[in-house]
């Protein structure tokens, strides 16, 4: 199973480029004082504003910051949040829609009824109005505050994968032979939902990024760090656009785009192999297909 | 009755795939009568719905037919080869001369569209003349042919029973008054006591309207009373042609053999019987020879080398390398 | 595509000969930033500010002279007077003025405009503090006070007088005078959410503009969109503090882009939190400040400001009143002062770039406002200043503005970025930071002065201050609480503080420089506004 | 004959339906059902889809509970509490319709069988439990079975996949095994070793197995006993072959005329399948069963008793029973004669 | 206490003037915040009751304004941009998708499906900053805030303040078209190469009923569904769904009110608001529902 899904191009390509900004995450701080020998807020009064140059490959900010210093140590703090809020959405889903799917009852109806609260309430506004209530918090209360509205539908997914999985027969079959509950659980019901997990963890991750980009981009995020989001808050703050000092804003949205379609391409692959029905739609395949009609016309036509 | 309606000559159909091609229906060859009903039978996996999907050109991707030839000839004696058909004039001979019936009936009718407007949908566009009304009287017509009543028209198909979506298929199957009808597995779907009463109106209507039926199943048993004649395909190919009687009484190959003594009796003396030990060939890693031959009981040396020809063994024709040698 | 803003029938250009429409409606913003106008002209709510160009519809008194040492002159009033104990002011009123209605303006509506917030605690209160209000005649305001109040009349200078017998008709805490009718000379004749126009009055006591007939106000919500319709000439007149202006703005058409810095009187500078350690030593102040170079920071902001004096108190604004030993000596860095102050200090500097004291060490943060891009620059820079200057390290925490004032107020911070010595008298800018009355313990709220500067000295000498109208006399008591400031630096004066003011005058003509000017030409200044679009002409 | 392992009686079961307008309304998916089973014997179920046969067999394996009705194993009445649940899965075991959904195609042989045998022997461990596993595979003809044991499920064909499943079941050394057409699913030339493997347990390990098929025939093939099910009521139940050779209920006899039997057009006097087809509709509706006998509608016997009540169950010699009024009356010649 | 409405008001005093605001004024704004904040509980009894009547109180930050004018001025841009560009990104995504979706390995579908996979990725914020600066600033064809021309006048029966709608609400419809057709052409795509392997796809083929018909009638009718409820609920979060694209192009609809409110404190606004999403949403789920009940006629009688 792990085998086809690697085997899947798209699969390879956006987890190679997620683990491309995870390692940026952890290493780009590092990397930026070691290598760079610069910080993200160093002033370079040679070069305020100025366009990309052999000294700075992306330019500097108004305020002379090295723009490539800042997405470098920017990756850390979207990241950063988005895997947090993932996390904590995966196991916040996780211990609401598994128990609901699988004990069922009045467990059940409450836990849904929970989850469709949230699922109606409106998130990004809420999310906004509570970041903005507790304004210039810390990035883990932001992440906290993602994670609250992001785990509902990951709940409700798992919710019902799980009360499939145990209706399956082979689940039946387990405990019918007297296997407990906690086994059942976790040795035949969760291994079938480590795709949905990580494909919901994915999205979260990137709905995390996202959702504090756009915070930090309103100025309600984390202040003070660097992320991708406050970069662009800062850029827009002092009329990057106005002045046309692309570069400035134009990097750090290119990362959140690219880290997007990153995990869209691992969830792509893994709708494909749950539903091979998409994958058909490969288009060597297909080239190789209107070959192969092309070649047998001859022959029938004799 | 002898006239040639359909004459199949070594029809291949391949799976293409990234990492190979599957050969799903390979050399399949036979000739069809007007008015004649041929079995297909074989076990799952064999190619049975890629030969009907091929035959109809409507296989879809990653299928291609890559060799044969499907000369239909036509009620004025126009013969022509289906394969070089365009999909624009293939649409003269669809459903007005060739029409389907597939397995799953819940599954063939759009389930957003009442049961008479798929009727009318199809009755209009073959015959533009056609007012709604007169399309619509035709279609209560039709169902009542298949003992439906007309006022079922207005239902949409999940408001029929599974005996009912399958008898309206096949009245459906009936709207152009076509030549031959294939059907996949048309009654899998169905019970013994509702499938008795879908083909009995099937041969009661074939008798009526002298159509030709391609008939495909996995059920051997049911082709033995309803078929004039029967194919047996094993691992994409033909591996015996005959009449029903025959096959029963007579059964060549020893795949028929096997198959024919997989079903035990409903009367008479029970003895112990074995079935065809080993499991069916999977057609990506076909076995080399004849793809039974890891099965075969009787298998010579040769067989896993040597890929048999059907020719006339008897009044049967059988591919297998038994005959091959014997004058 | 812009431009073309008399054309499409609006009406406004009113005759259009020749095809070219003659120039007569002036341009300009005069709210805070907002994408959209309400109609909100109640002056007694708390979002009055918000409310577009009031101070065209109502007016004060006196108007302050804000580029001669904020000296008050008569307005709405004709003259002033204190009675000799400086217990009573008399004000005599205009009496050609007209409400827009075509009421007389009289007392009563002085009367009333000042006493309405006493009645109702939850109206915006006016700073006037006075005991009483009496009306001898119709245009005679006799106001008493139970102190010596000279520096009270300053405060008459922004207490916009409203009609009396409109406003006494309505519920003050739920009405939006959504018709507004004022002494000013605009009359709204139209109001849509993305423009307001007024009309100048005809019956305008001040009399007819030169040009000007009517004045679009313009919202806009970002200060790019601002700036950019500046640059295209959609806005005649704006007031951002614009960075790099000369280069983004002014040079794109240097004959009608200007861009204009007047000096409010005090400066933008640092608030020393004295009463929190390593800050309550002076040494490690003026090390603080001596590592300063504000000419650099500049360059991170080139916002038109300059470097102030150690006084905070602006050279051109209080000339007179800034002793001369501080006059022209705008701060500069001395960074070898600055290393001796920090030796002299009795914290020392750790390995960590920390400050310590007996084993315990005092990190430093310094917090900008988030939301002004240029005081989070200044803030980076400051920091680094201090680092490569003195090895000190400072974290730079910016943090939303409402915190801040929060986190100020109750003195949990070390360093801000802050205005000081600003206000309408140089009295009222020393008293709002220094007085400990302005102050409180640290946890509890102060009022104003955030520094929490103690000082028996400082306090004396504010009071004596207060109460004096001899000018020799302030100048002694100001020179005094300079040098205070200057030796002990409760806070640490870097820029100017100023208003920012951007004029395309492709259209009209006619605005003061400042070289030249006699009162400023800030849309929100009031009397001034008034006077500086009186005096518009259009550009031939 | 000896006493049963296990027997139910009177087994009814309500599903309640939901959706709108449907508050209160239920399918009576099994009405009055008696099952009995006996050591080293095999009754089968027959009945067309719908008929209840799942039900039946997944009440029996207490999948959930019966509405009415008791089940008696050896002679004791099972409840549903959890220990009497885990004892009583030590004696029955359900083997699925479908080999490829019953095992979790997450794990290898080797875990599904050894988790089978540690649930009810904890303590199994190491050469042990290997040798036990080994032995299961070998008890249901999967050889070599070192071969098999290190298997994931896609790796197997059908054929073989349920053979893991009936290993799995045999795991616990149960007395009954409830099979729910254990072979439908196969490929028509392997289903016969199940089936031979079944019989095999039954002759070996003197298992009692319940056969649930809707295919008459492998009924015959394989079973002692035939049961006929009909919209969730038993009409019919003997012996094999007395069923199969004298159906005494009407439905019976349809579904034996119905059933595909290639030696039928050669026997003479045996008409061919589908001479008739005379329109018999449908089976009922379960949530709004018909009065009386289910059967009624498509009888075409039915008289005016047929309508009103469900018949009283009619003994016959060598133990065959049916629910038939026309027995009742006296007028079970009717079935002799062509219909 | 973070979020302090007076703090933020007074601050905006001194912003806006360049002076401190006096310790008098200073006093009364506390007060007047203060004491429309003392006792909370009940405050919010009182509020909750209110609300239940559509009385939805005064704004703080522009106080003495009704909530419900300022809500008034803003929700039909809200509706207007985001209900058209919703809908038009809907068109344009189903027609797209199906067509991807009919031929899946198609040339067209090989080249769109990566790159609509990499547009929908994009931030829409970051994008419509994008397009701000290339089409508004340094191309100068499209204004760069607002949603019409200010000097034509202000009436609905006015042609040019139509046409300068149109005008002004392009840049930010475009933006949101751009990124918005993504998803549903996904969506659409996926389900439609499920659809087409359907049988009864391939019976209408099989039928010899030309391709469109195949196309629209069985193929795209049956497709459609899921994007249908999803246009129902997405027109659900019409309200609460572009605040940042508003944002950006300071469009004065209901996000940016609701933006502004937020960072004022501005609590009976942003409660409103959020009140009025909270509605809009649910009865998108009924409506969405009820589309289901009606496109689907196997769930109309499920009884
Ligand atoms: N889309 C496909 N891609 C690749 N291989 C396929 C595809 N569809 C069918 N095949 C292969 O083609 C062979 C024949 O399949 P086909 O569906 O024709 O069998 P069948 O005889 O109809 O079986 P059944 O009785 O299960 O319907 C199978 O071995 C299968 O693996
Ligand atoms: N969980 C359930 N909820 C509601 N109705 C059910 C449930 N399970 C079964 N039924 C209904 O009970 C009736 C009997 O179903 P059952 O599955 O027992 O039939 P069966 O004889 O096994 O049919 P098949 O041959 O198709 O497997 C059917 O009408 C079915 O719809
Ligand atoms: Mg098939
Ligand atoms: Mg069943």
């Amino acid at each position: 199973m792990l085998n086809g899904f690697l085997r899947n191009s798209k699969v390879r390509i956006g987890l190679g480029v997620f683990a491309a900004f995870l390692l940026l995450a952890l290493l780009g701080p590092w990397f930026v004082s070691a290598v760079m020998h610069t910080t993200p807020r160093t002033i370079d009064y040679d070069a305020l504003g100025q366009p990309p140059s052999a000294k700075h490959l992306l330019g500097t900010t108004l305020p002379g910051s090295d723009v490539l210093a800042q997405v470098i140590v920017g990756a850390r703090g979207s990241v950063f949040v988005g895997i947090t809020s993932a996390v904590l959405a995966t196991v916040i889903a996780a211990l609401v829609g598994v128990p609901s799917g699988f004990l069922g009852g009045r467990l059940d109806h409450g836990l849904t009824a929970f989850t469709n609260l949230f699922l109606t309430l409106p998130s990004f506004a809420l999310t906004l109005i509570i970041a903005g209530y507790v304004q210039g918090a810390a990035w883990w209360v932001i992440a906290l505050i993602i994670a609250a509205f992001e785990w509902p539908g990951g709940a409700r997914t798992l919710r019902s994968q799980t009360m499939s999985l145990r209706g399956r027969d082979f689940t039946v079959a387990m405990r019918m032979l007297g296997e407990s509950k906690t086994r059942l659980v976790f040795a035949e019901v969760m291994p079938h939902m480590t795709g949905i997990v990580s494909a919901m963890f994915l999205r979260a991750c990137v709905a995390g990024v996202f959702a504090e980009a756009a915070l930090s981009f309103l100025g309600i995020g984390t202040t003070g760090s660097v992320s991708w989001g406050t970069i662009i808050s800062e850029a827009q703050g002092q009329s990057a656009i106005l002045n046309g000092l692309w570069w400035w804003f134009v990097p750090p949205g290119l990362c959140i785009a690219l880290l997007g379609t990153a995990t869209a391409l691992v969830n792509f692959g893994i709708d494909e192999i749950s539903n091979p029905r998409l994958s058909a739609a490969n288009r060597k395949l297909m080239k190789r297909f209107r070959r192969a009609a092309r070649t047998a016309e001859p022959e029938v036509a004799r | 009755m002898n006239e040639v309606l359909l004459e199949v000559d070594g029809l291949t159909v391949e799976y293409l795939s990234q990492t190979g091609s599957v050969k799903a229906c390979a050399d399949v060859s036979f000739t069809l009568h007007r008015g004649q009903i041929l079995g297909v039978a074989g076990e799952s996996g064999s190619g049975k719905s890629t030969l009907i999907t091929a035959l109809t050109r409507l296989q879809r991707p990653p299928a291609v037919t890559s060799a044969g030839r499907l000369v239909y000839h036509s009620s004025d004696g126009d013969k022509v080869d289906l394969l070089t058909l365009s999909e624009r004039q293939l649409r003269a001979y669809r459903w007005s001369e060739l029409a389907i019936v597939l397995q799953s009936a819940m599954d063939c009718l759009n389930p957003v569209m009442r049961l008479g407007d798929q009727f009318e949908d199809v009755l209009r566009y073959h015959d533009p003349q056609l007012t709604q009304r007169q399309a619509w009287e035709r279609a209560e017509e039709l169902v009542a042919m298949v003992g439906i009543g007309s006022d079922r028209l207005r239902s949409y198909p999940h408001e029929l029973s599974g005996g009912m979506r399958q008898r309206s298929l096949i009245a459906l199957a009936l709207a152009c008054d076509p030549d031959l009808i294939v059907m996949d597995e048309p009654t899998t779907a169905v019970d013994v006591v509702m499938q008795r009463q879908i083909l009995a109106q099937l041969l009661q209507l074939q008798d009526r309207l002298g159509f030709a039926v391609v008939f495909v199943t996995h059920d051997l048993s049911l082709l033995l009373e309803l078929a004039d004649q029967i194919a047996i395909m094993y691992g994409g190919r033909i591996v015996e042609l005959g009449s029903a009687r025959e096959i029963y009484t007579a059964p060549k190959h020893p795949y028929t053999r096997g198959l024919r003594d997989s079903f035990p009796p409903l009367h008479g003396e029970l003895t112990t019987m074995r079935g065809i030990p080993g499991s069916p060939p999977d057609l990506r890693t076909p076995p080399s020879g004849c793809a039974f031959h890891p099965r075969c009981a009787d298998r010579l040396d040769a067989c896993d080398q040597q890929i048999p020809l059907l020719r006339p063994v008897g009044r049967n024709d059988v591919a297998c390398l038994l005959y091959e040698e014997t004058p | 595509a812009v431009g073309c803003s008399t054309d499409k029938g609006t009406g406004s250009s009113g005759g259009t000969a020749g095809g070219k429409a003659a120039v007569d409606t002036l341009n300009m913003t005069a709210s805070a930033a907002a994408p959209t106008f309400v109609k909100n002209w109640n002056r007694f709510s708390p979002a009055d500010k918000k409310s577009p160009a009031t101070n065209l519809l109502y007016e004060p008194l006196i108007r302050i002279d804000h580029l001669a040492g904020k000296k008050p002159e008569p307005w709405l009033a004709e003259s002033f007077e204190w009675s000799p104990d400086g217990q009573t002011l008399t004000f005599k009123l205009r009496t050609d003025v007209k409400w827009s209605d075509g009421t007389p303006f009289t007392a009563k509506d002085v009367k009333f405009t000042f006493e309405a917030p006493k009645s109702n605690p939850k109206l915006t209160q006016n700073s006037l503090g006075f005991k009483t209000i009496t009306t001898p005649d119709d245009h005679t305001v006799v106001i008493s006070y139970d102190d010596v109040a000279y520096q009270k009349l300053a405060s008459y200078g922004d207490e916009r007088i409203v009609p009396q017998h409109i406003w006494s008709q309505q519920n003050l805490e739920t009405w939006t005078n959504p018709e507004p009718i004022g002494t000013g000379p605009a009359k709204l004749t139209k109001f849509s959410p993305q423009q307001i126009t007024f009309d100048w009055r005809d019956d305008y006591w001040g009399g007819k503009s030169k040009g000007v007939k009517h004045i679009n106000i313009k919202p806009f919500a970002d200060p790019q969109v601002g700036k950019a319709m500046m640059l295209n000439g959609q806005l005649d007149w704006s007031t951002m503090s614009w960075q790099d202006a000369d280069k983004q703005f002014v040079a794109k058409n240097p004959t009608t882009n200007h861009y204009w810095t007047y000096p409010t009187g005090g400066d933008e500078g640092l608030n020393f939190n004295v009463a929190k350690p390593p800050l309550d030593d002076v040494h490690v102040r003026r090390a603080l400040y001596g590592a300063i170079d504000p000419e650099k920071l500049l360059k991170l902001n080139v916002t038109g400001q300059s470097p102030t004096n150690a006084t905070g108190y602006d050279a051109k604004v209080y000339g007179d009143l800034l002793a001369p030993e501080y006059k022209d000596k705008p701060h500069t860095q001395d960074l070898a002062t600055a290393k001796a102050e920090l030796a002299q200090a009795s914290y020392k500097l750790d390995a960590s770039g920390n400050l310590s004291k007996g084993g315990k060490s005092y990190p430093l943060t310094m917090k900008p406002v988030v939301e002004y891009s240029n005081w989070s620059a200044w803030g980076l820079g400051l920091a680094e200043q201090w680092r490569t200057g003195l090895g000190l390290n400072v974290k730079v925490v910016p943090t939303p503005e409402d915190q801040l004032w929060g986190q100020m107020a109750k003195g949990d911070y070390h360093i801000a970025l802050d205005w000081q010595a600003g206000g309408n008298t140089p009295w009222a800018g020393y008293d709002g930071v220094l007085n400990s009355a302005n102050g409180a313990p640290l946890g509890q709220e102060a009022s104003t002065n955030y520094t929490r500067w103690q000082d028996k000295t400082t306090d004396d000498l504010l009071a004596k201050w207060r109460v004096t109208n001899d000018e020799a006399k302030q100048k002694e008591y100001a020179a005094a609480l300079q040098k205070i400031v200057v030796d002990n630096v409760p806070f640490a004066p870097l820029f100017t503080a100023a208003w920012f003011i951007e004029v395309n005058s492709s259209r009209w003509t006619g605005w003061p420089d400042p070289a030249s000017a006699e009162y400023v030409p800030h849309s929100l200044l009031g009397p001034e506004t008034i006077l500086t679009i009186q005096n518009l002409t259009p550009t031939k | 004959m000896t006493a049963p392992v296990l027997e139910a009686t009177n087994l009814s079961k309500e599903f309640p339906v939901h959706g709108r307008g449907s508050r209160g309304t239920t399918v009576k998916a099994v009405q009055n059902a008696n099952v009995t089973l006996h050591k080293g014997s095999i009754v089968a179920l027959v009945g067309e889809s719908g008929s209840g046969k799942t039900t039946v067999a997944r009440m029996l394996a207490l999948a959930y509970p019966q509405t009415a009705g008791t089940i008696r194993l050896n002679g004791a009445e099972v409840s549903h509490a959890r220990n009497a649940e885990r004892s009583y899965f030590r004696q029955v075991q359900l083997i699925f319709q479908d080999p490829f959904a019953s095992l979790n195609p997450l794990h290898k042989v080797r875990y599904t069988l050894g988790r089978a045998l540690r649930i009810h022997q904890r303590t199994l461990r190491g050469k042990e439990l290997e040798e036990q596993t080994l032995e299961l595979l070998r008890k249901v003809n999967l050889t070599p079975v070192e071969q098999f044991i290190d298997k994931f499920p896609h790796e197997l064909s059908g054929g073989q996949r349920q053979r893991i499943v009936i290993a799995r079941a045999l795991a616990v050394r149960p007395s009954v095994l409830l099979g729910d057409e254990p072979i439908s699913m196969l490929d028509v030339s392997i289903r016969l070793d199940i089936l031979n493997l079944l019989a095999k347990l039954r002759d070996e390990e003197g298992l009692a197995l319940l056969y649930i098929t809707h295919d008459i025939a492998s009924a015959r093939y394989l079973c002692d006993t035939i049961q006929v099910m009909y919209a969730g009521q038993m009409v019919e139940g003997g012996p094999r072959d007395s069923v199969i050779q004298s159906p005494k209920h009407p439905y019976t006899k349809l579904l034996l005329d119905s059933s595909p039997d290639p030696g039928r057009s050669l026997r003479s006097g045996d008409t061919g399948l589908f001479d008739v087809a005379d329109d018999l509709g449908e089976p009922p509706n379960l949530v709004d069963p018909p009065s009386g006998c289910q059967f009624h509608p498509r009888c075409p016997f039915a008289m005016d008793e047929c309508r009103q009540t469900f018949p009283e169950r009619t003994e016959f010699p060598d133990g065959q029973w049916a629910h038939c009024w026309l027995h009742q009356k006296d007028r079970g010649h009717v079935l002799e004669g062509k219909p | 206490m973070p979020g302090d409405p007076a703090a933020t008001m007074l601050r905006r005093i001194q912003q806006l003037t360049g002076q401190a605001p006096t310790p008098d004024q200073i006093r009364s704004v506390r007060l007047f915040f203060g004491g429309a904040r003392e006792n909370l509980p009940a405050q919010y009894l009182h509020y909750l009751n209110d609300l239940v009547h559509f009385r939805f109180g005064l704004s703080l930050s522009e106080y003495p304004t009704p909530v419900s004018d300022l809500i008034a001025q803003a929700l039909p841009w809200t509706l207007l941009l985001v209900g058209t560009t919703t809908i038009i990104a809907w068109i344009v995504g189903t027609a797209l998708g199906a067509y991807m979706g009919w031929k899946p390995g198609s040339r067209f579908d090989a080249i769109f499906a990566p790159t609509t996979t990499f547009l929908h990725a994009i931030p829409t914020f970051w994008l419509s900053l994008v397009a701000l600066w290339a089409f508004a600033f340094q191309l100068g064809w499209f204004p760069v805030s607002g949603a019409y021309d200010p000097d034509v006048p202000y009436q609905i029966n006015n042609l040019w303040f139509l046409l300068s709608i149109l005008k002004y609400g392009a840049l930010p419809a475009l933006t949101l078209i751009f990124i918005g057709f993504n998803g549903w052409l996904f969506t659409m795509r996926n389900v439609m190469v499920t659809t087409v392997s359907e049988d009864y796809v391939l019976l209408a083929k099989a039928k010899g009923l030309p391709t469109w018909r195949v196309l629209f009638k069985y193929a795209a009718r049956n497709a459609l569904l899921p994007n249908v409820t999803g246009l129902a609920l997405a027109i659900g979060g019409i309200l609460g769904g572009v605040l940042l694209t508003e944002v950006v192009f300071t469009y004065p609809g209901l996000g940016h009110r609701l933006y502004r409110a937020t960072v004022d404190h501005d609590f009976p606004v942003m409660q409103t608001i959020f009140l009025l999403i909270t509605l809009t949403v649910l009865i998108a789920n009924l409506i969405a529902d009820s589309i289901y009940v009606l496109l689907d006629p196997r769930t109309r009688d499920e009884a």
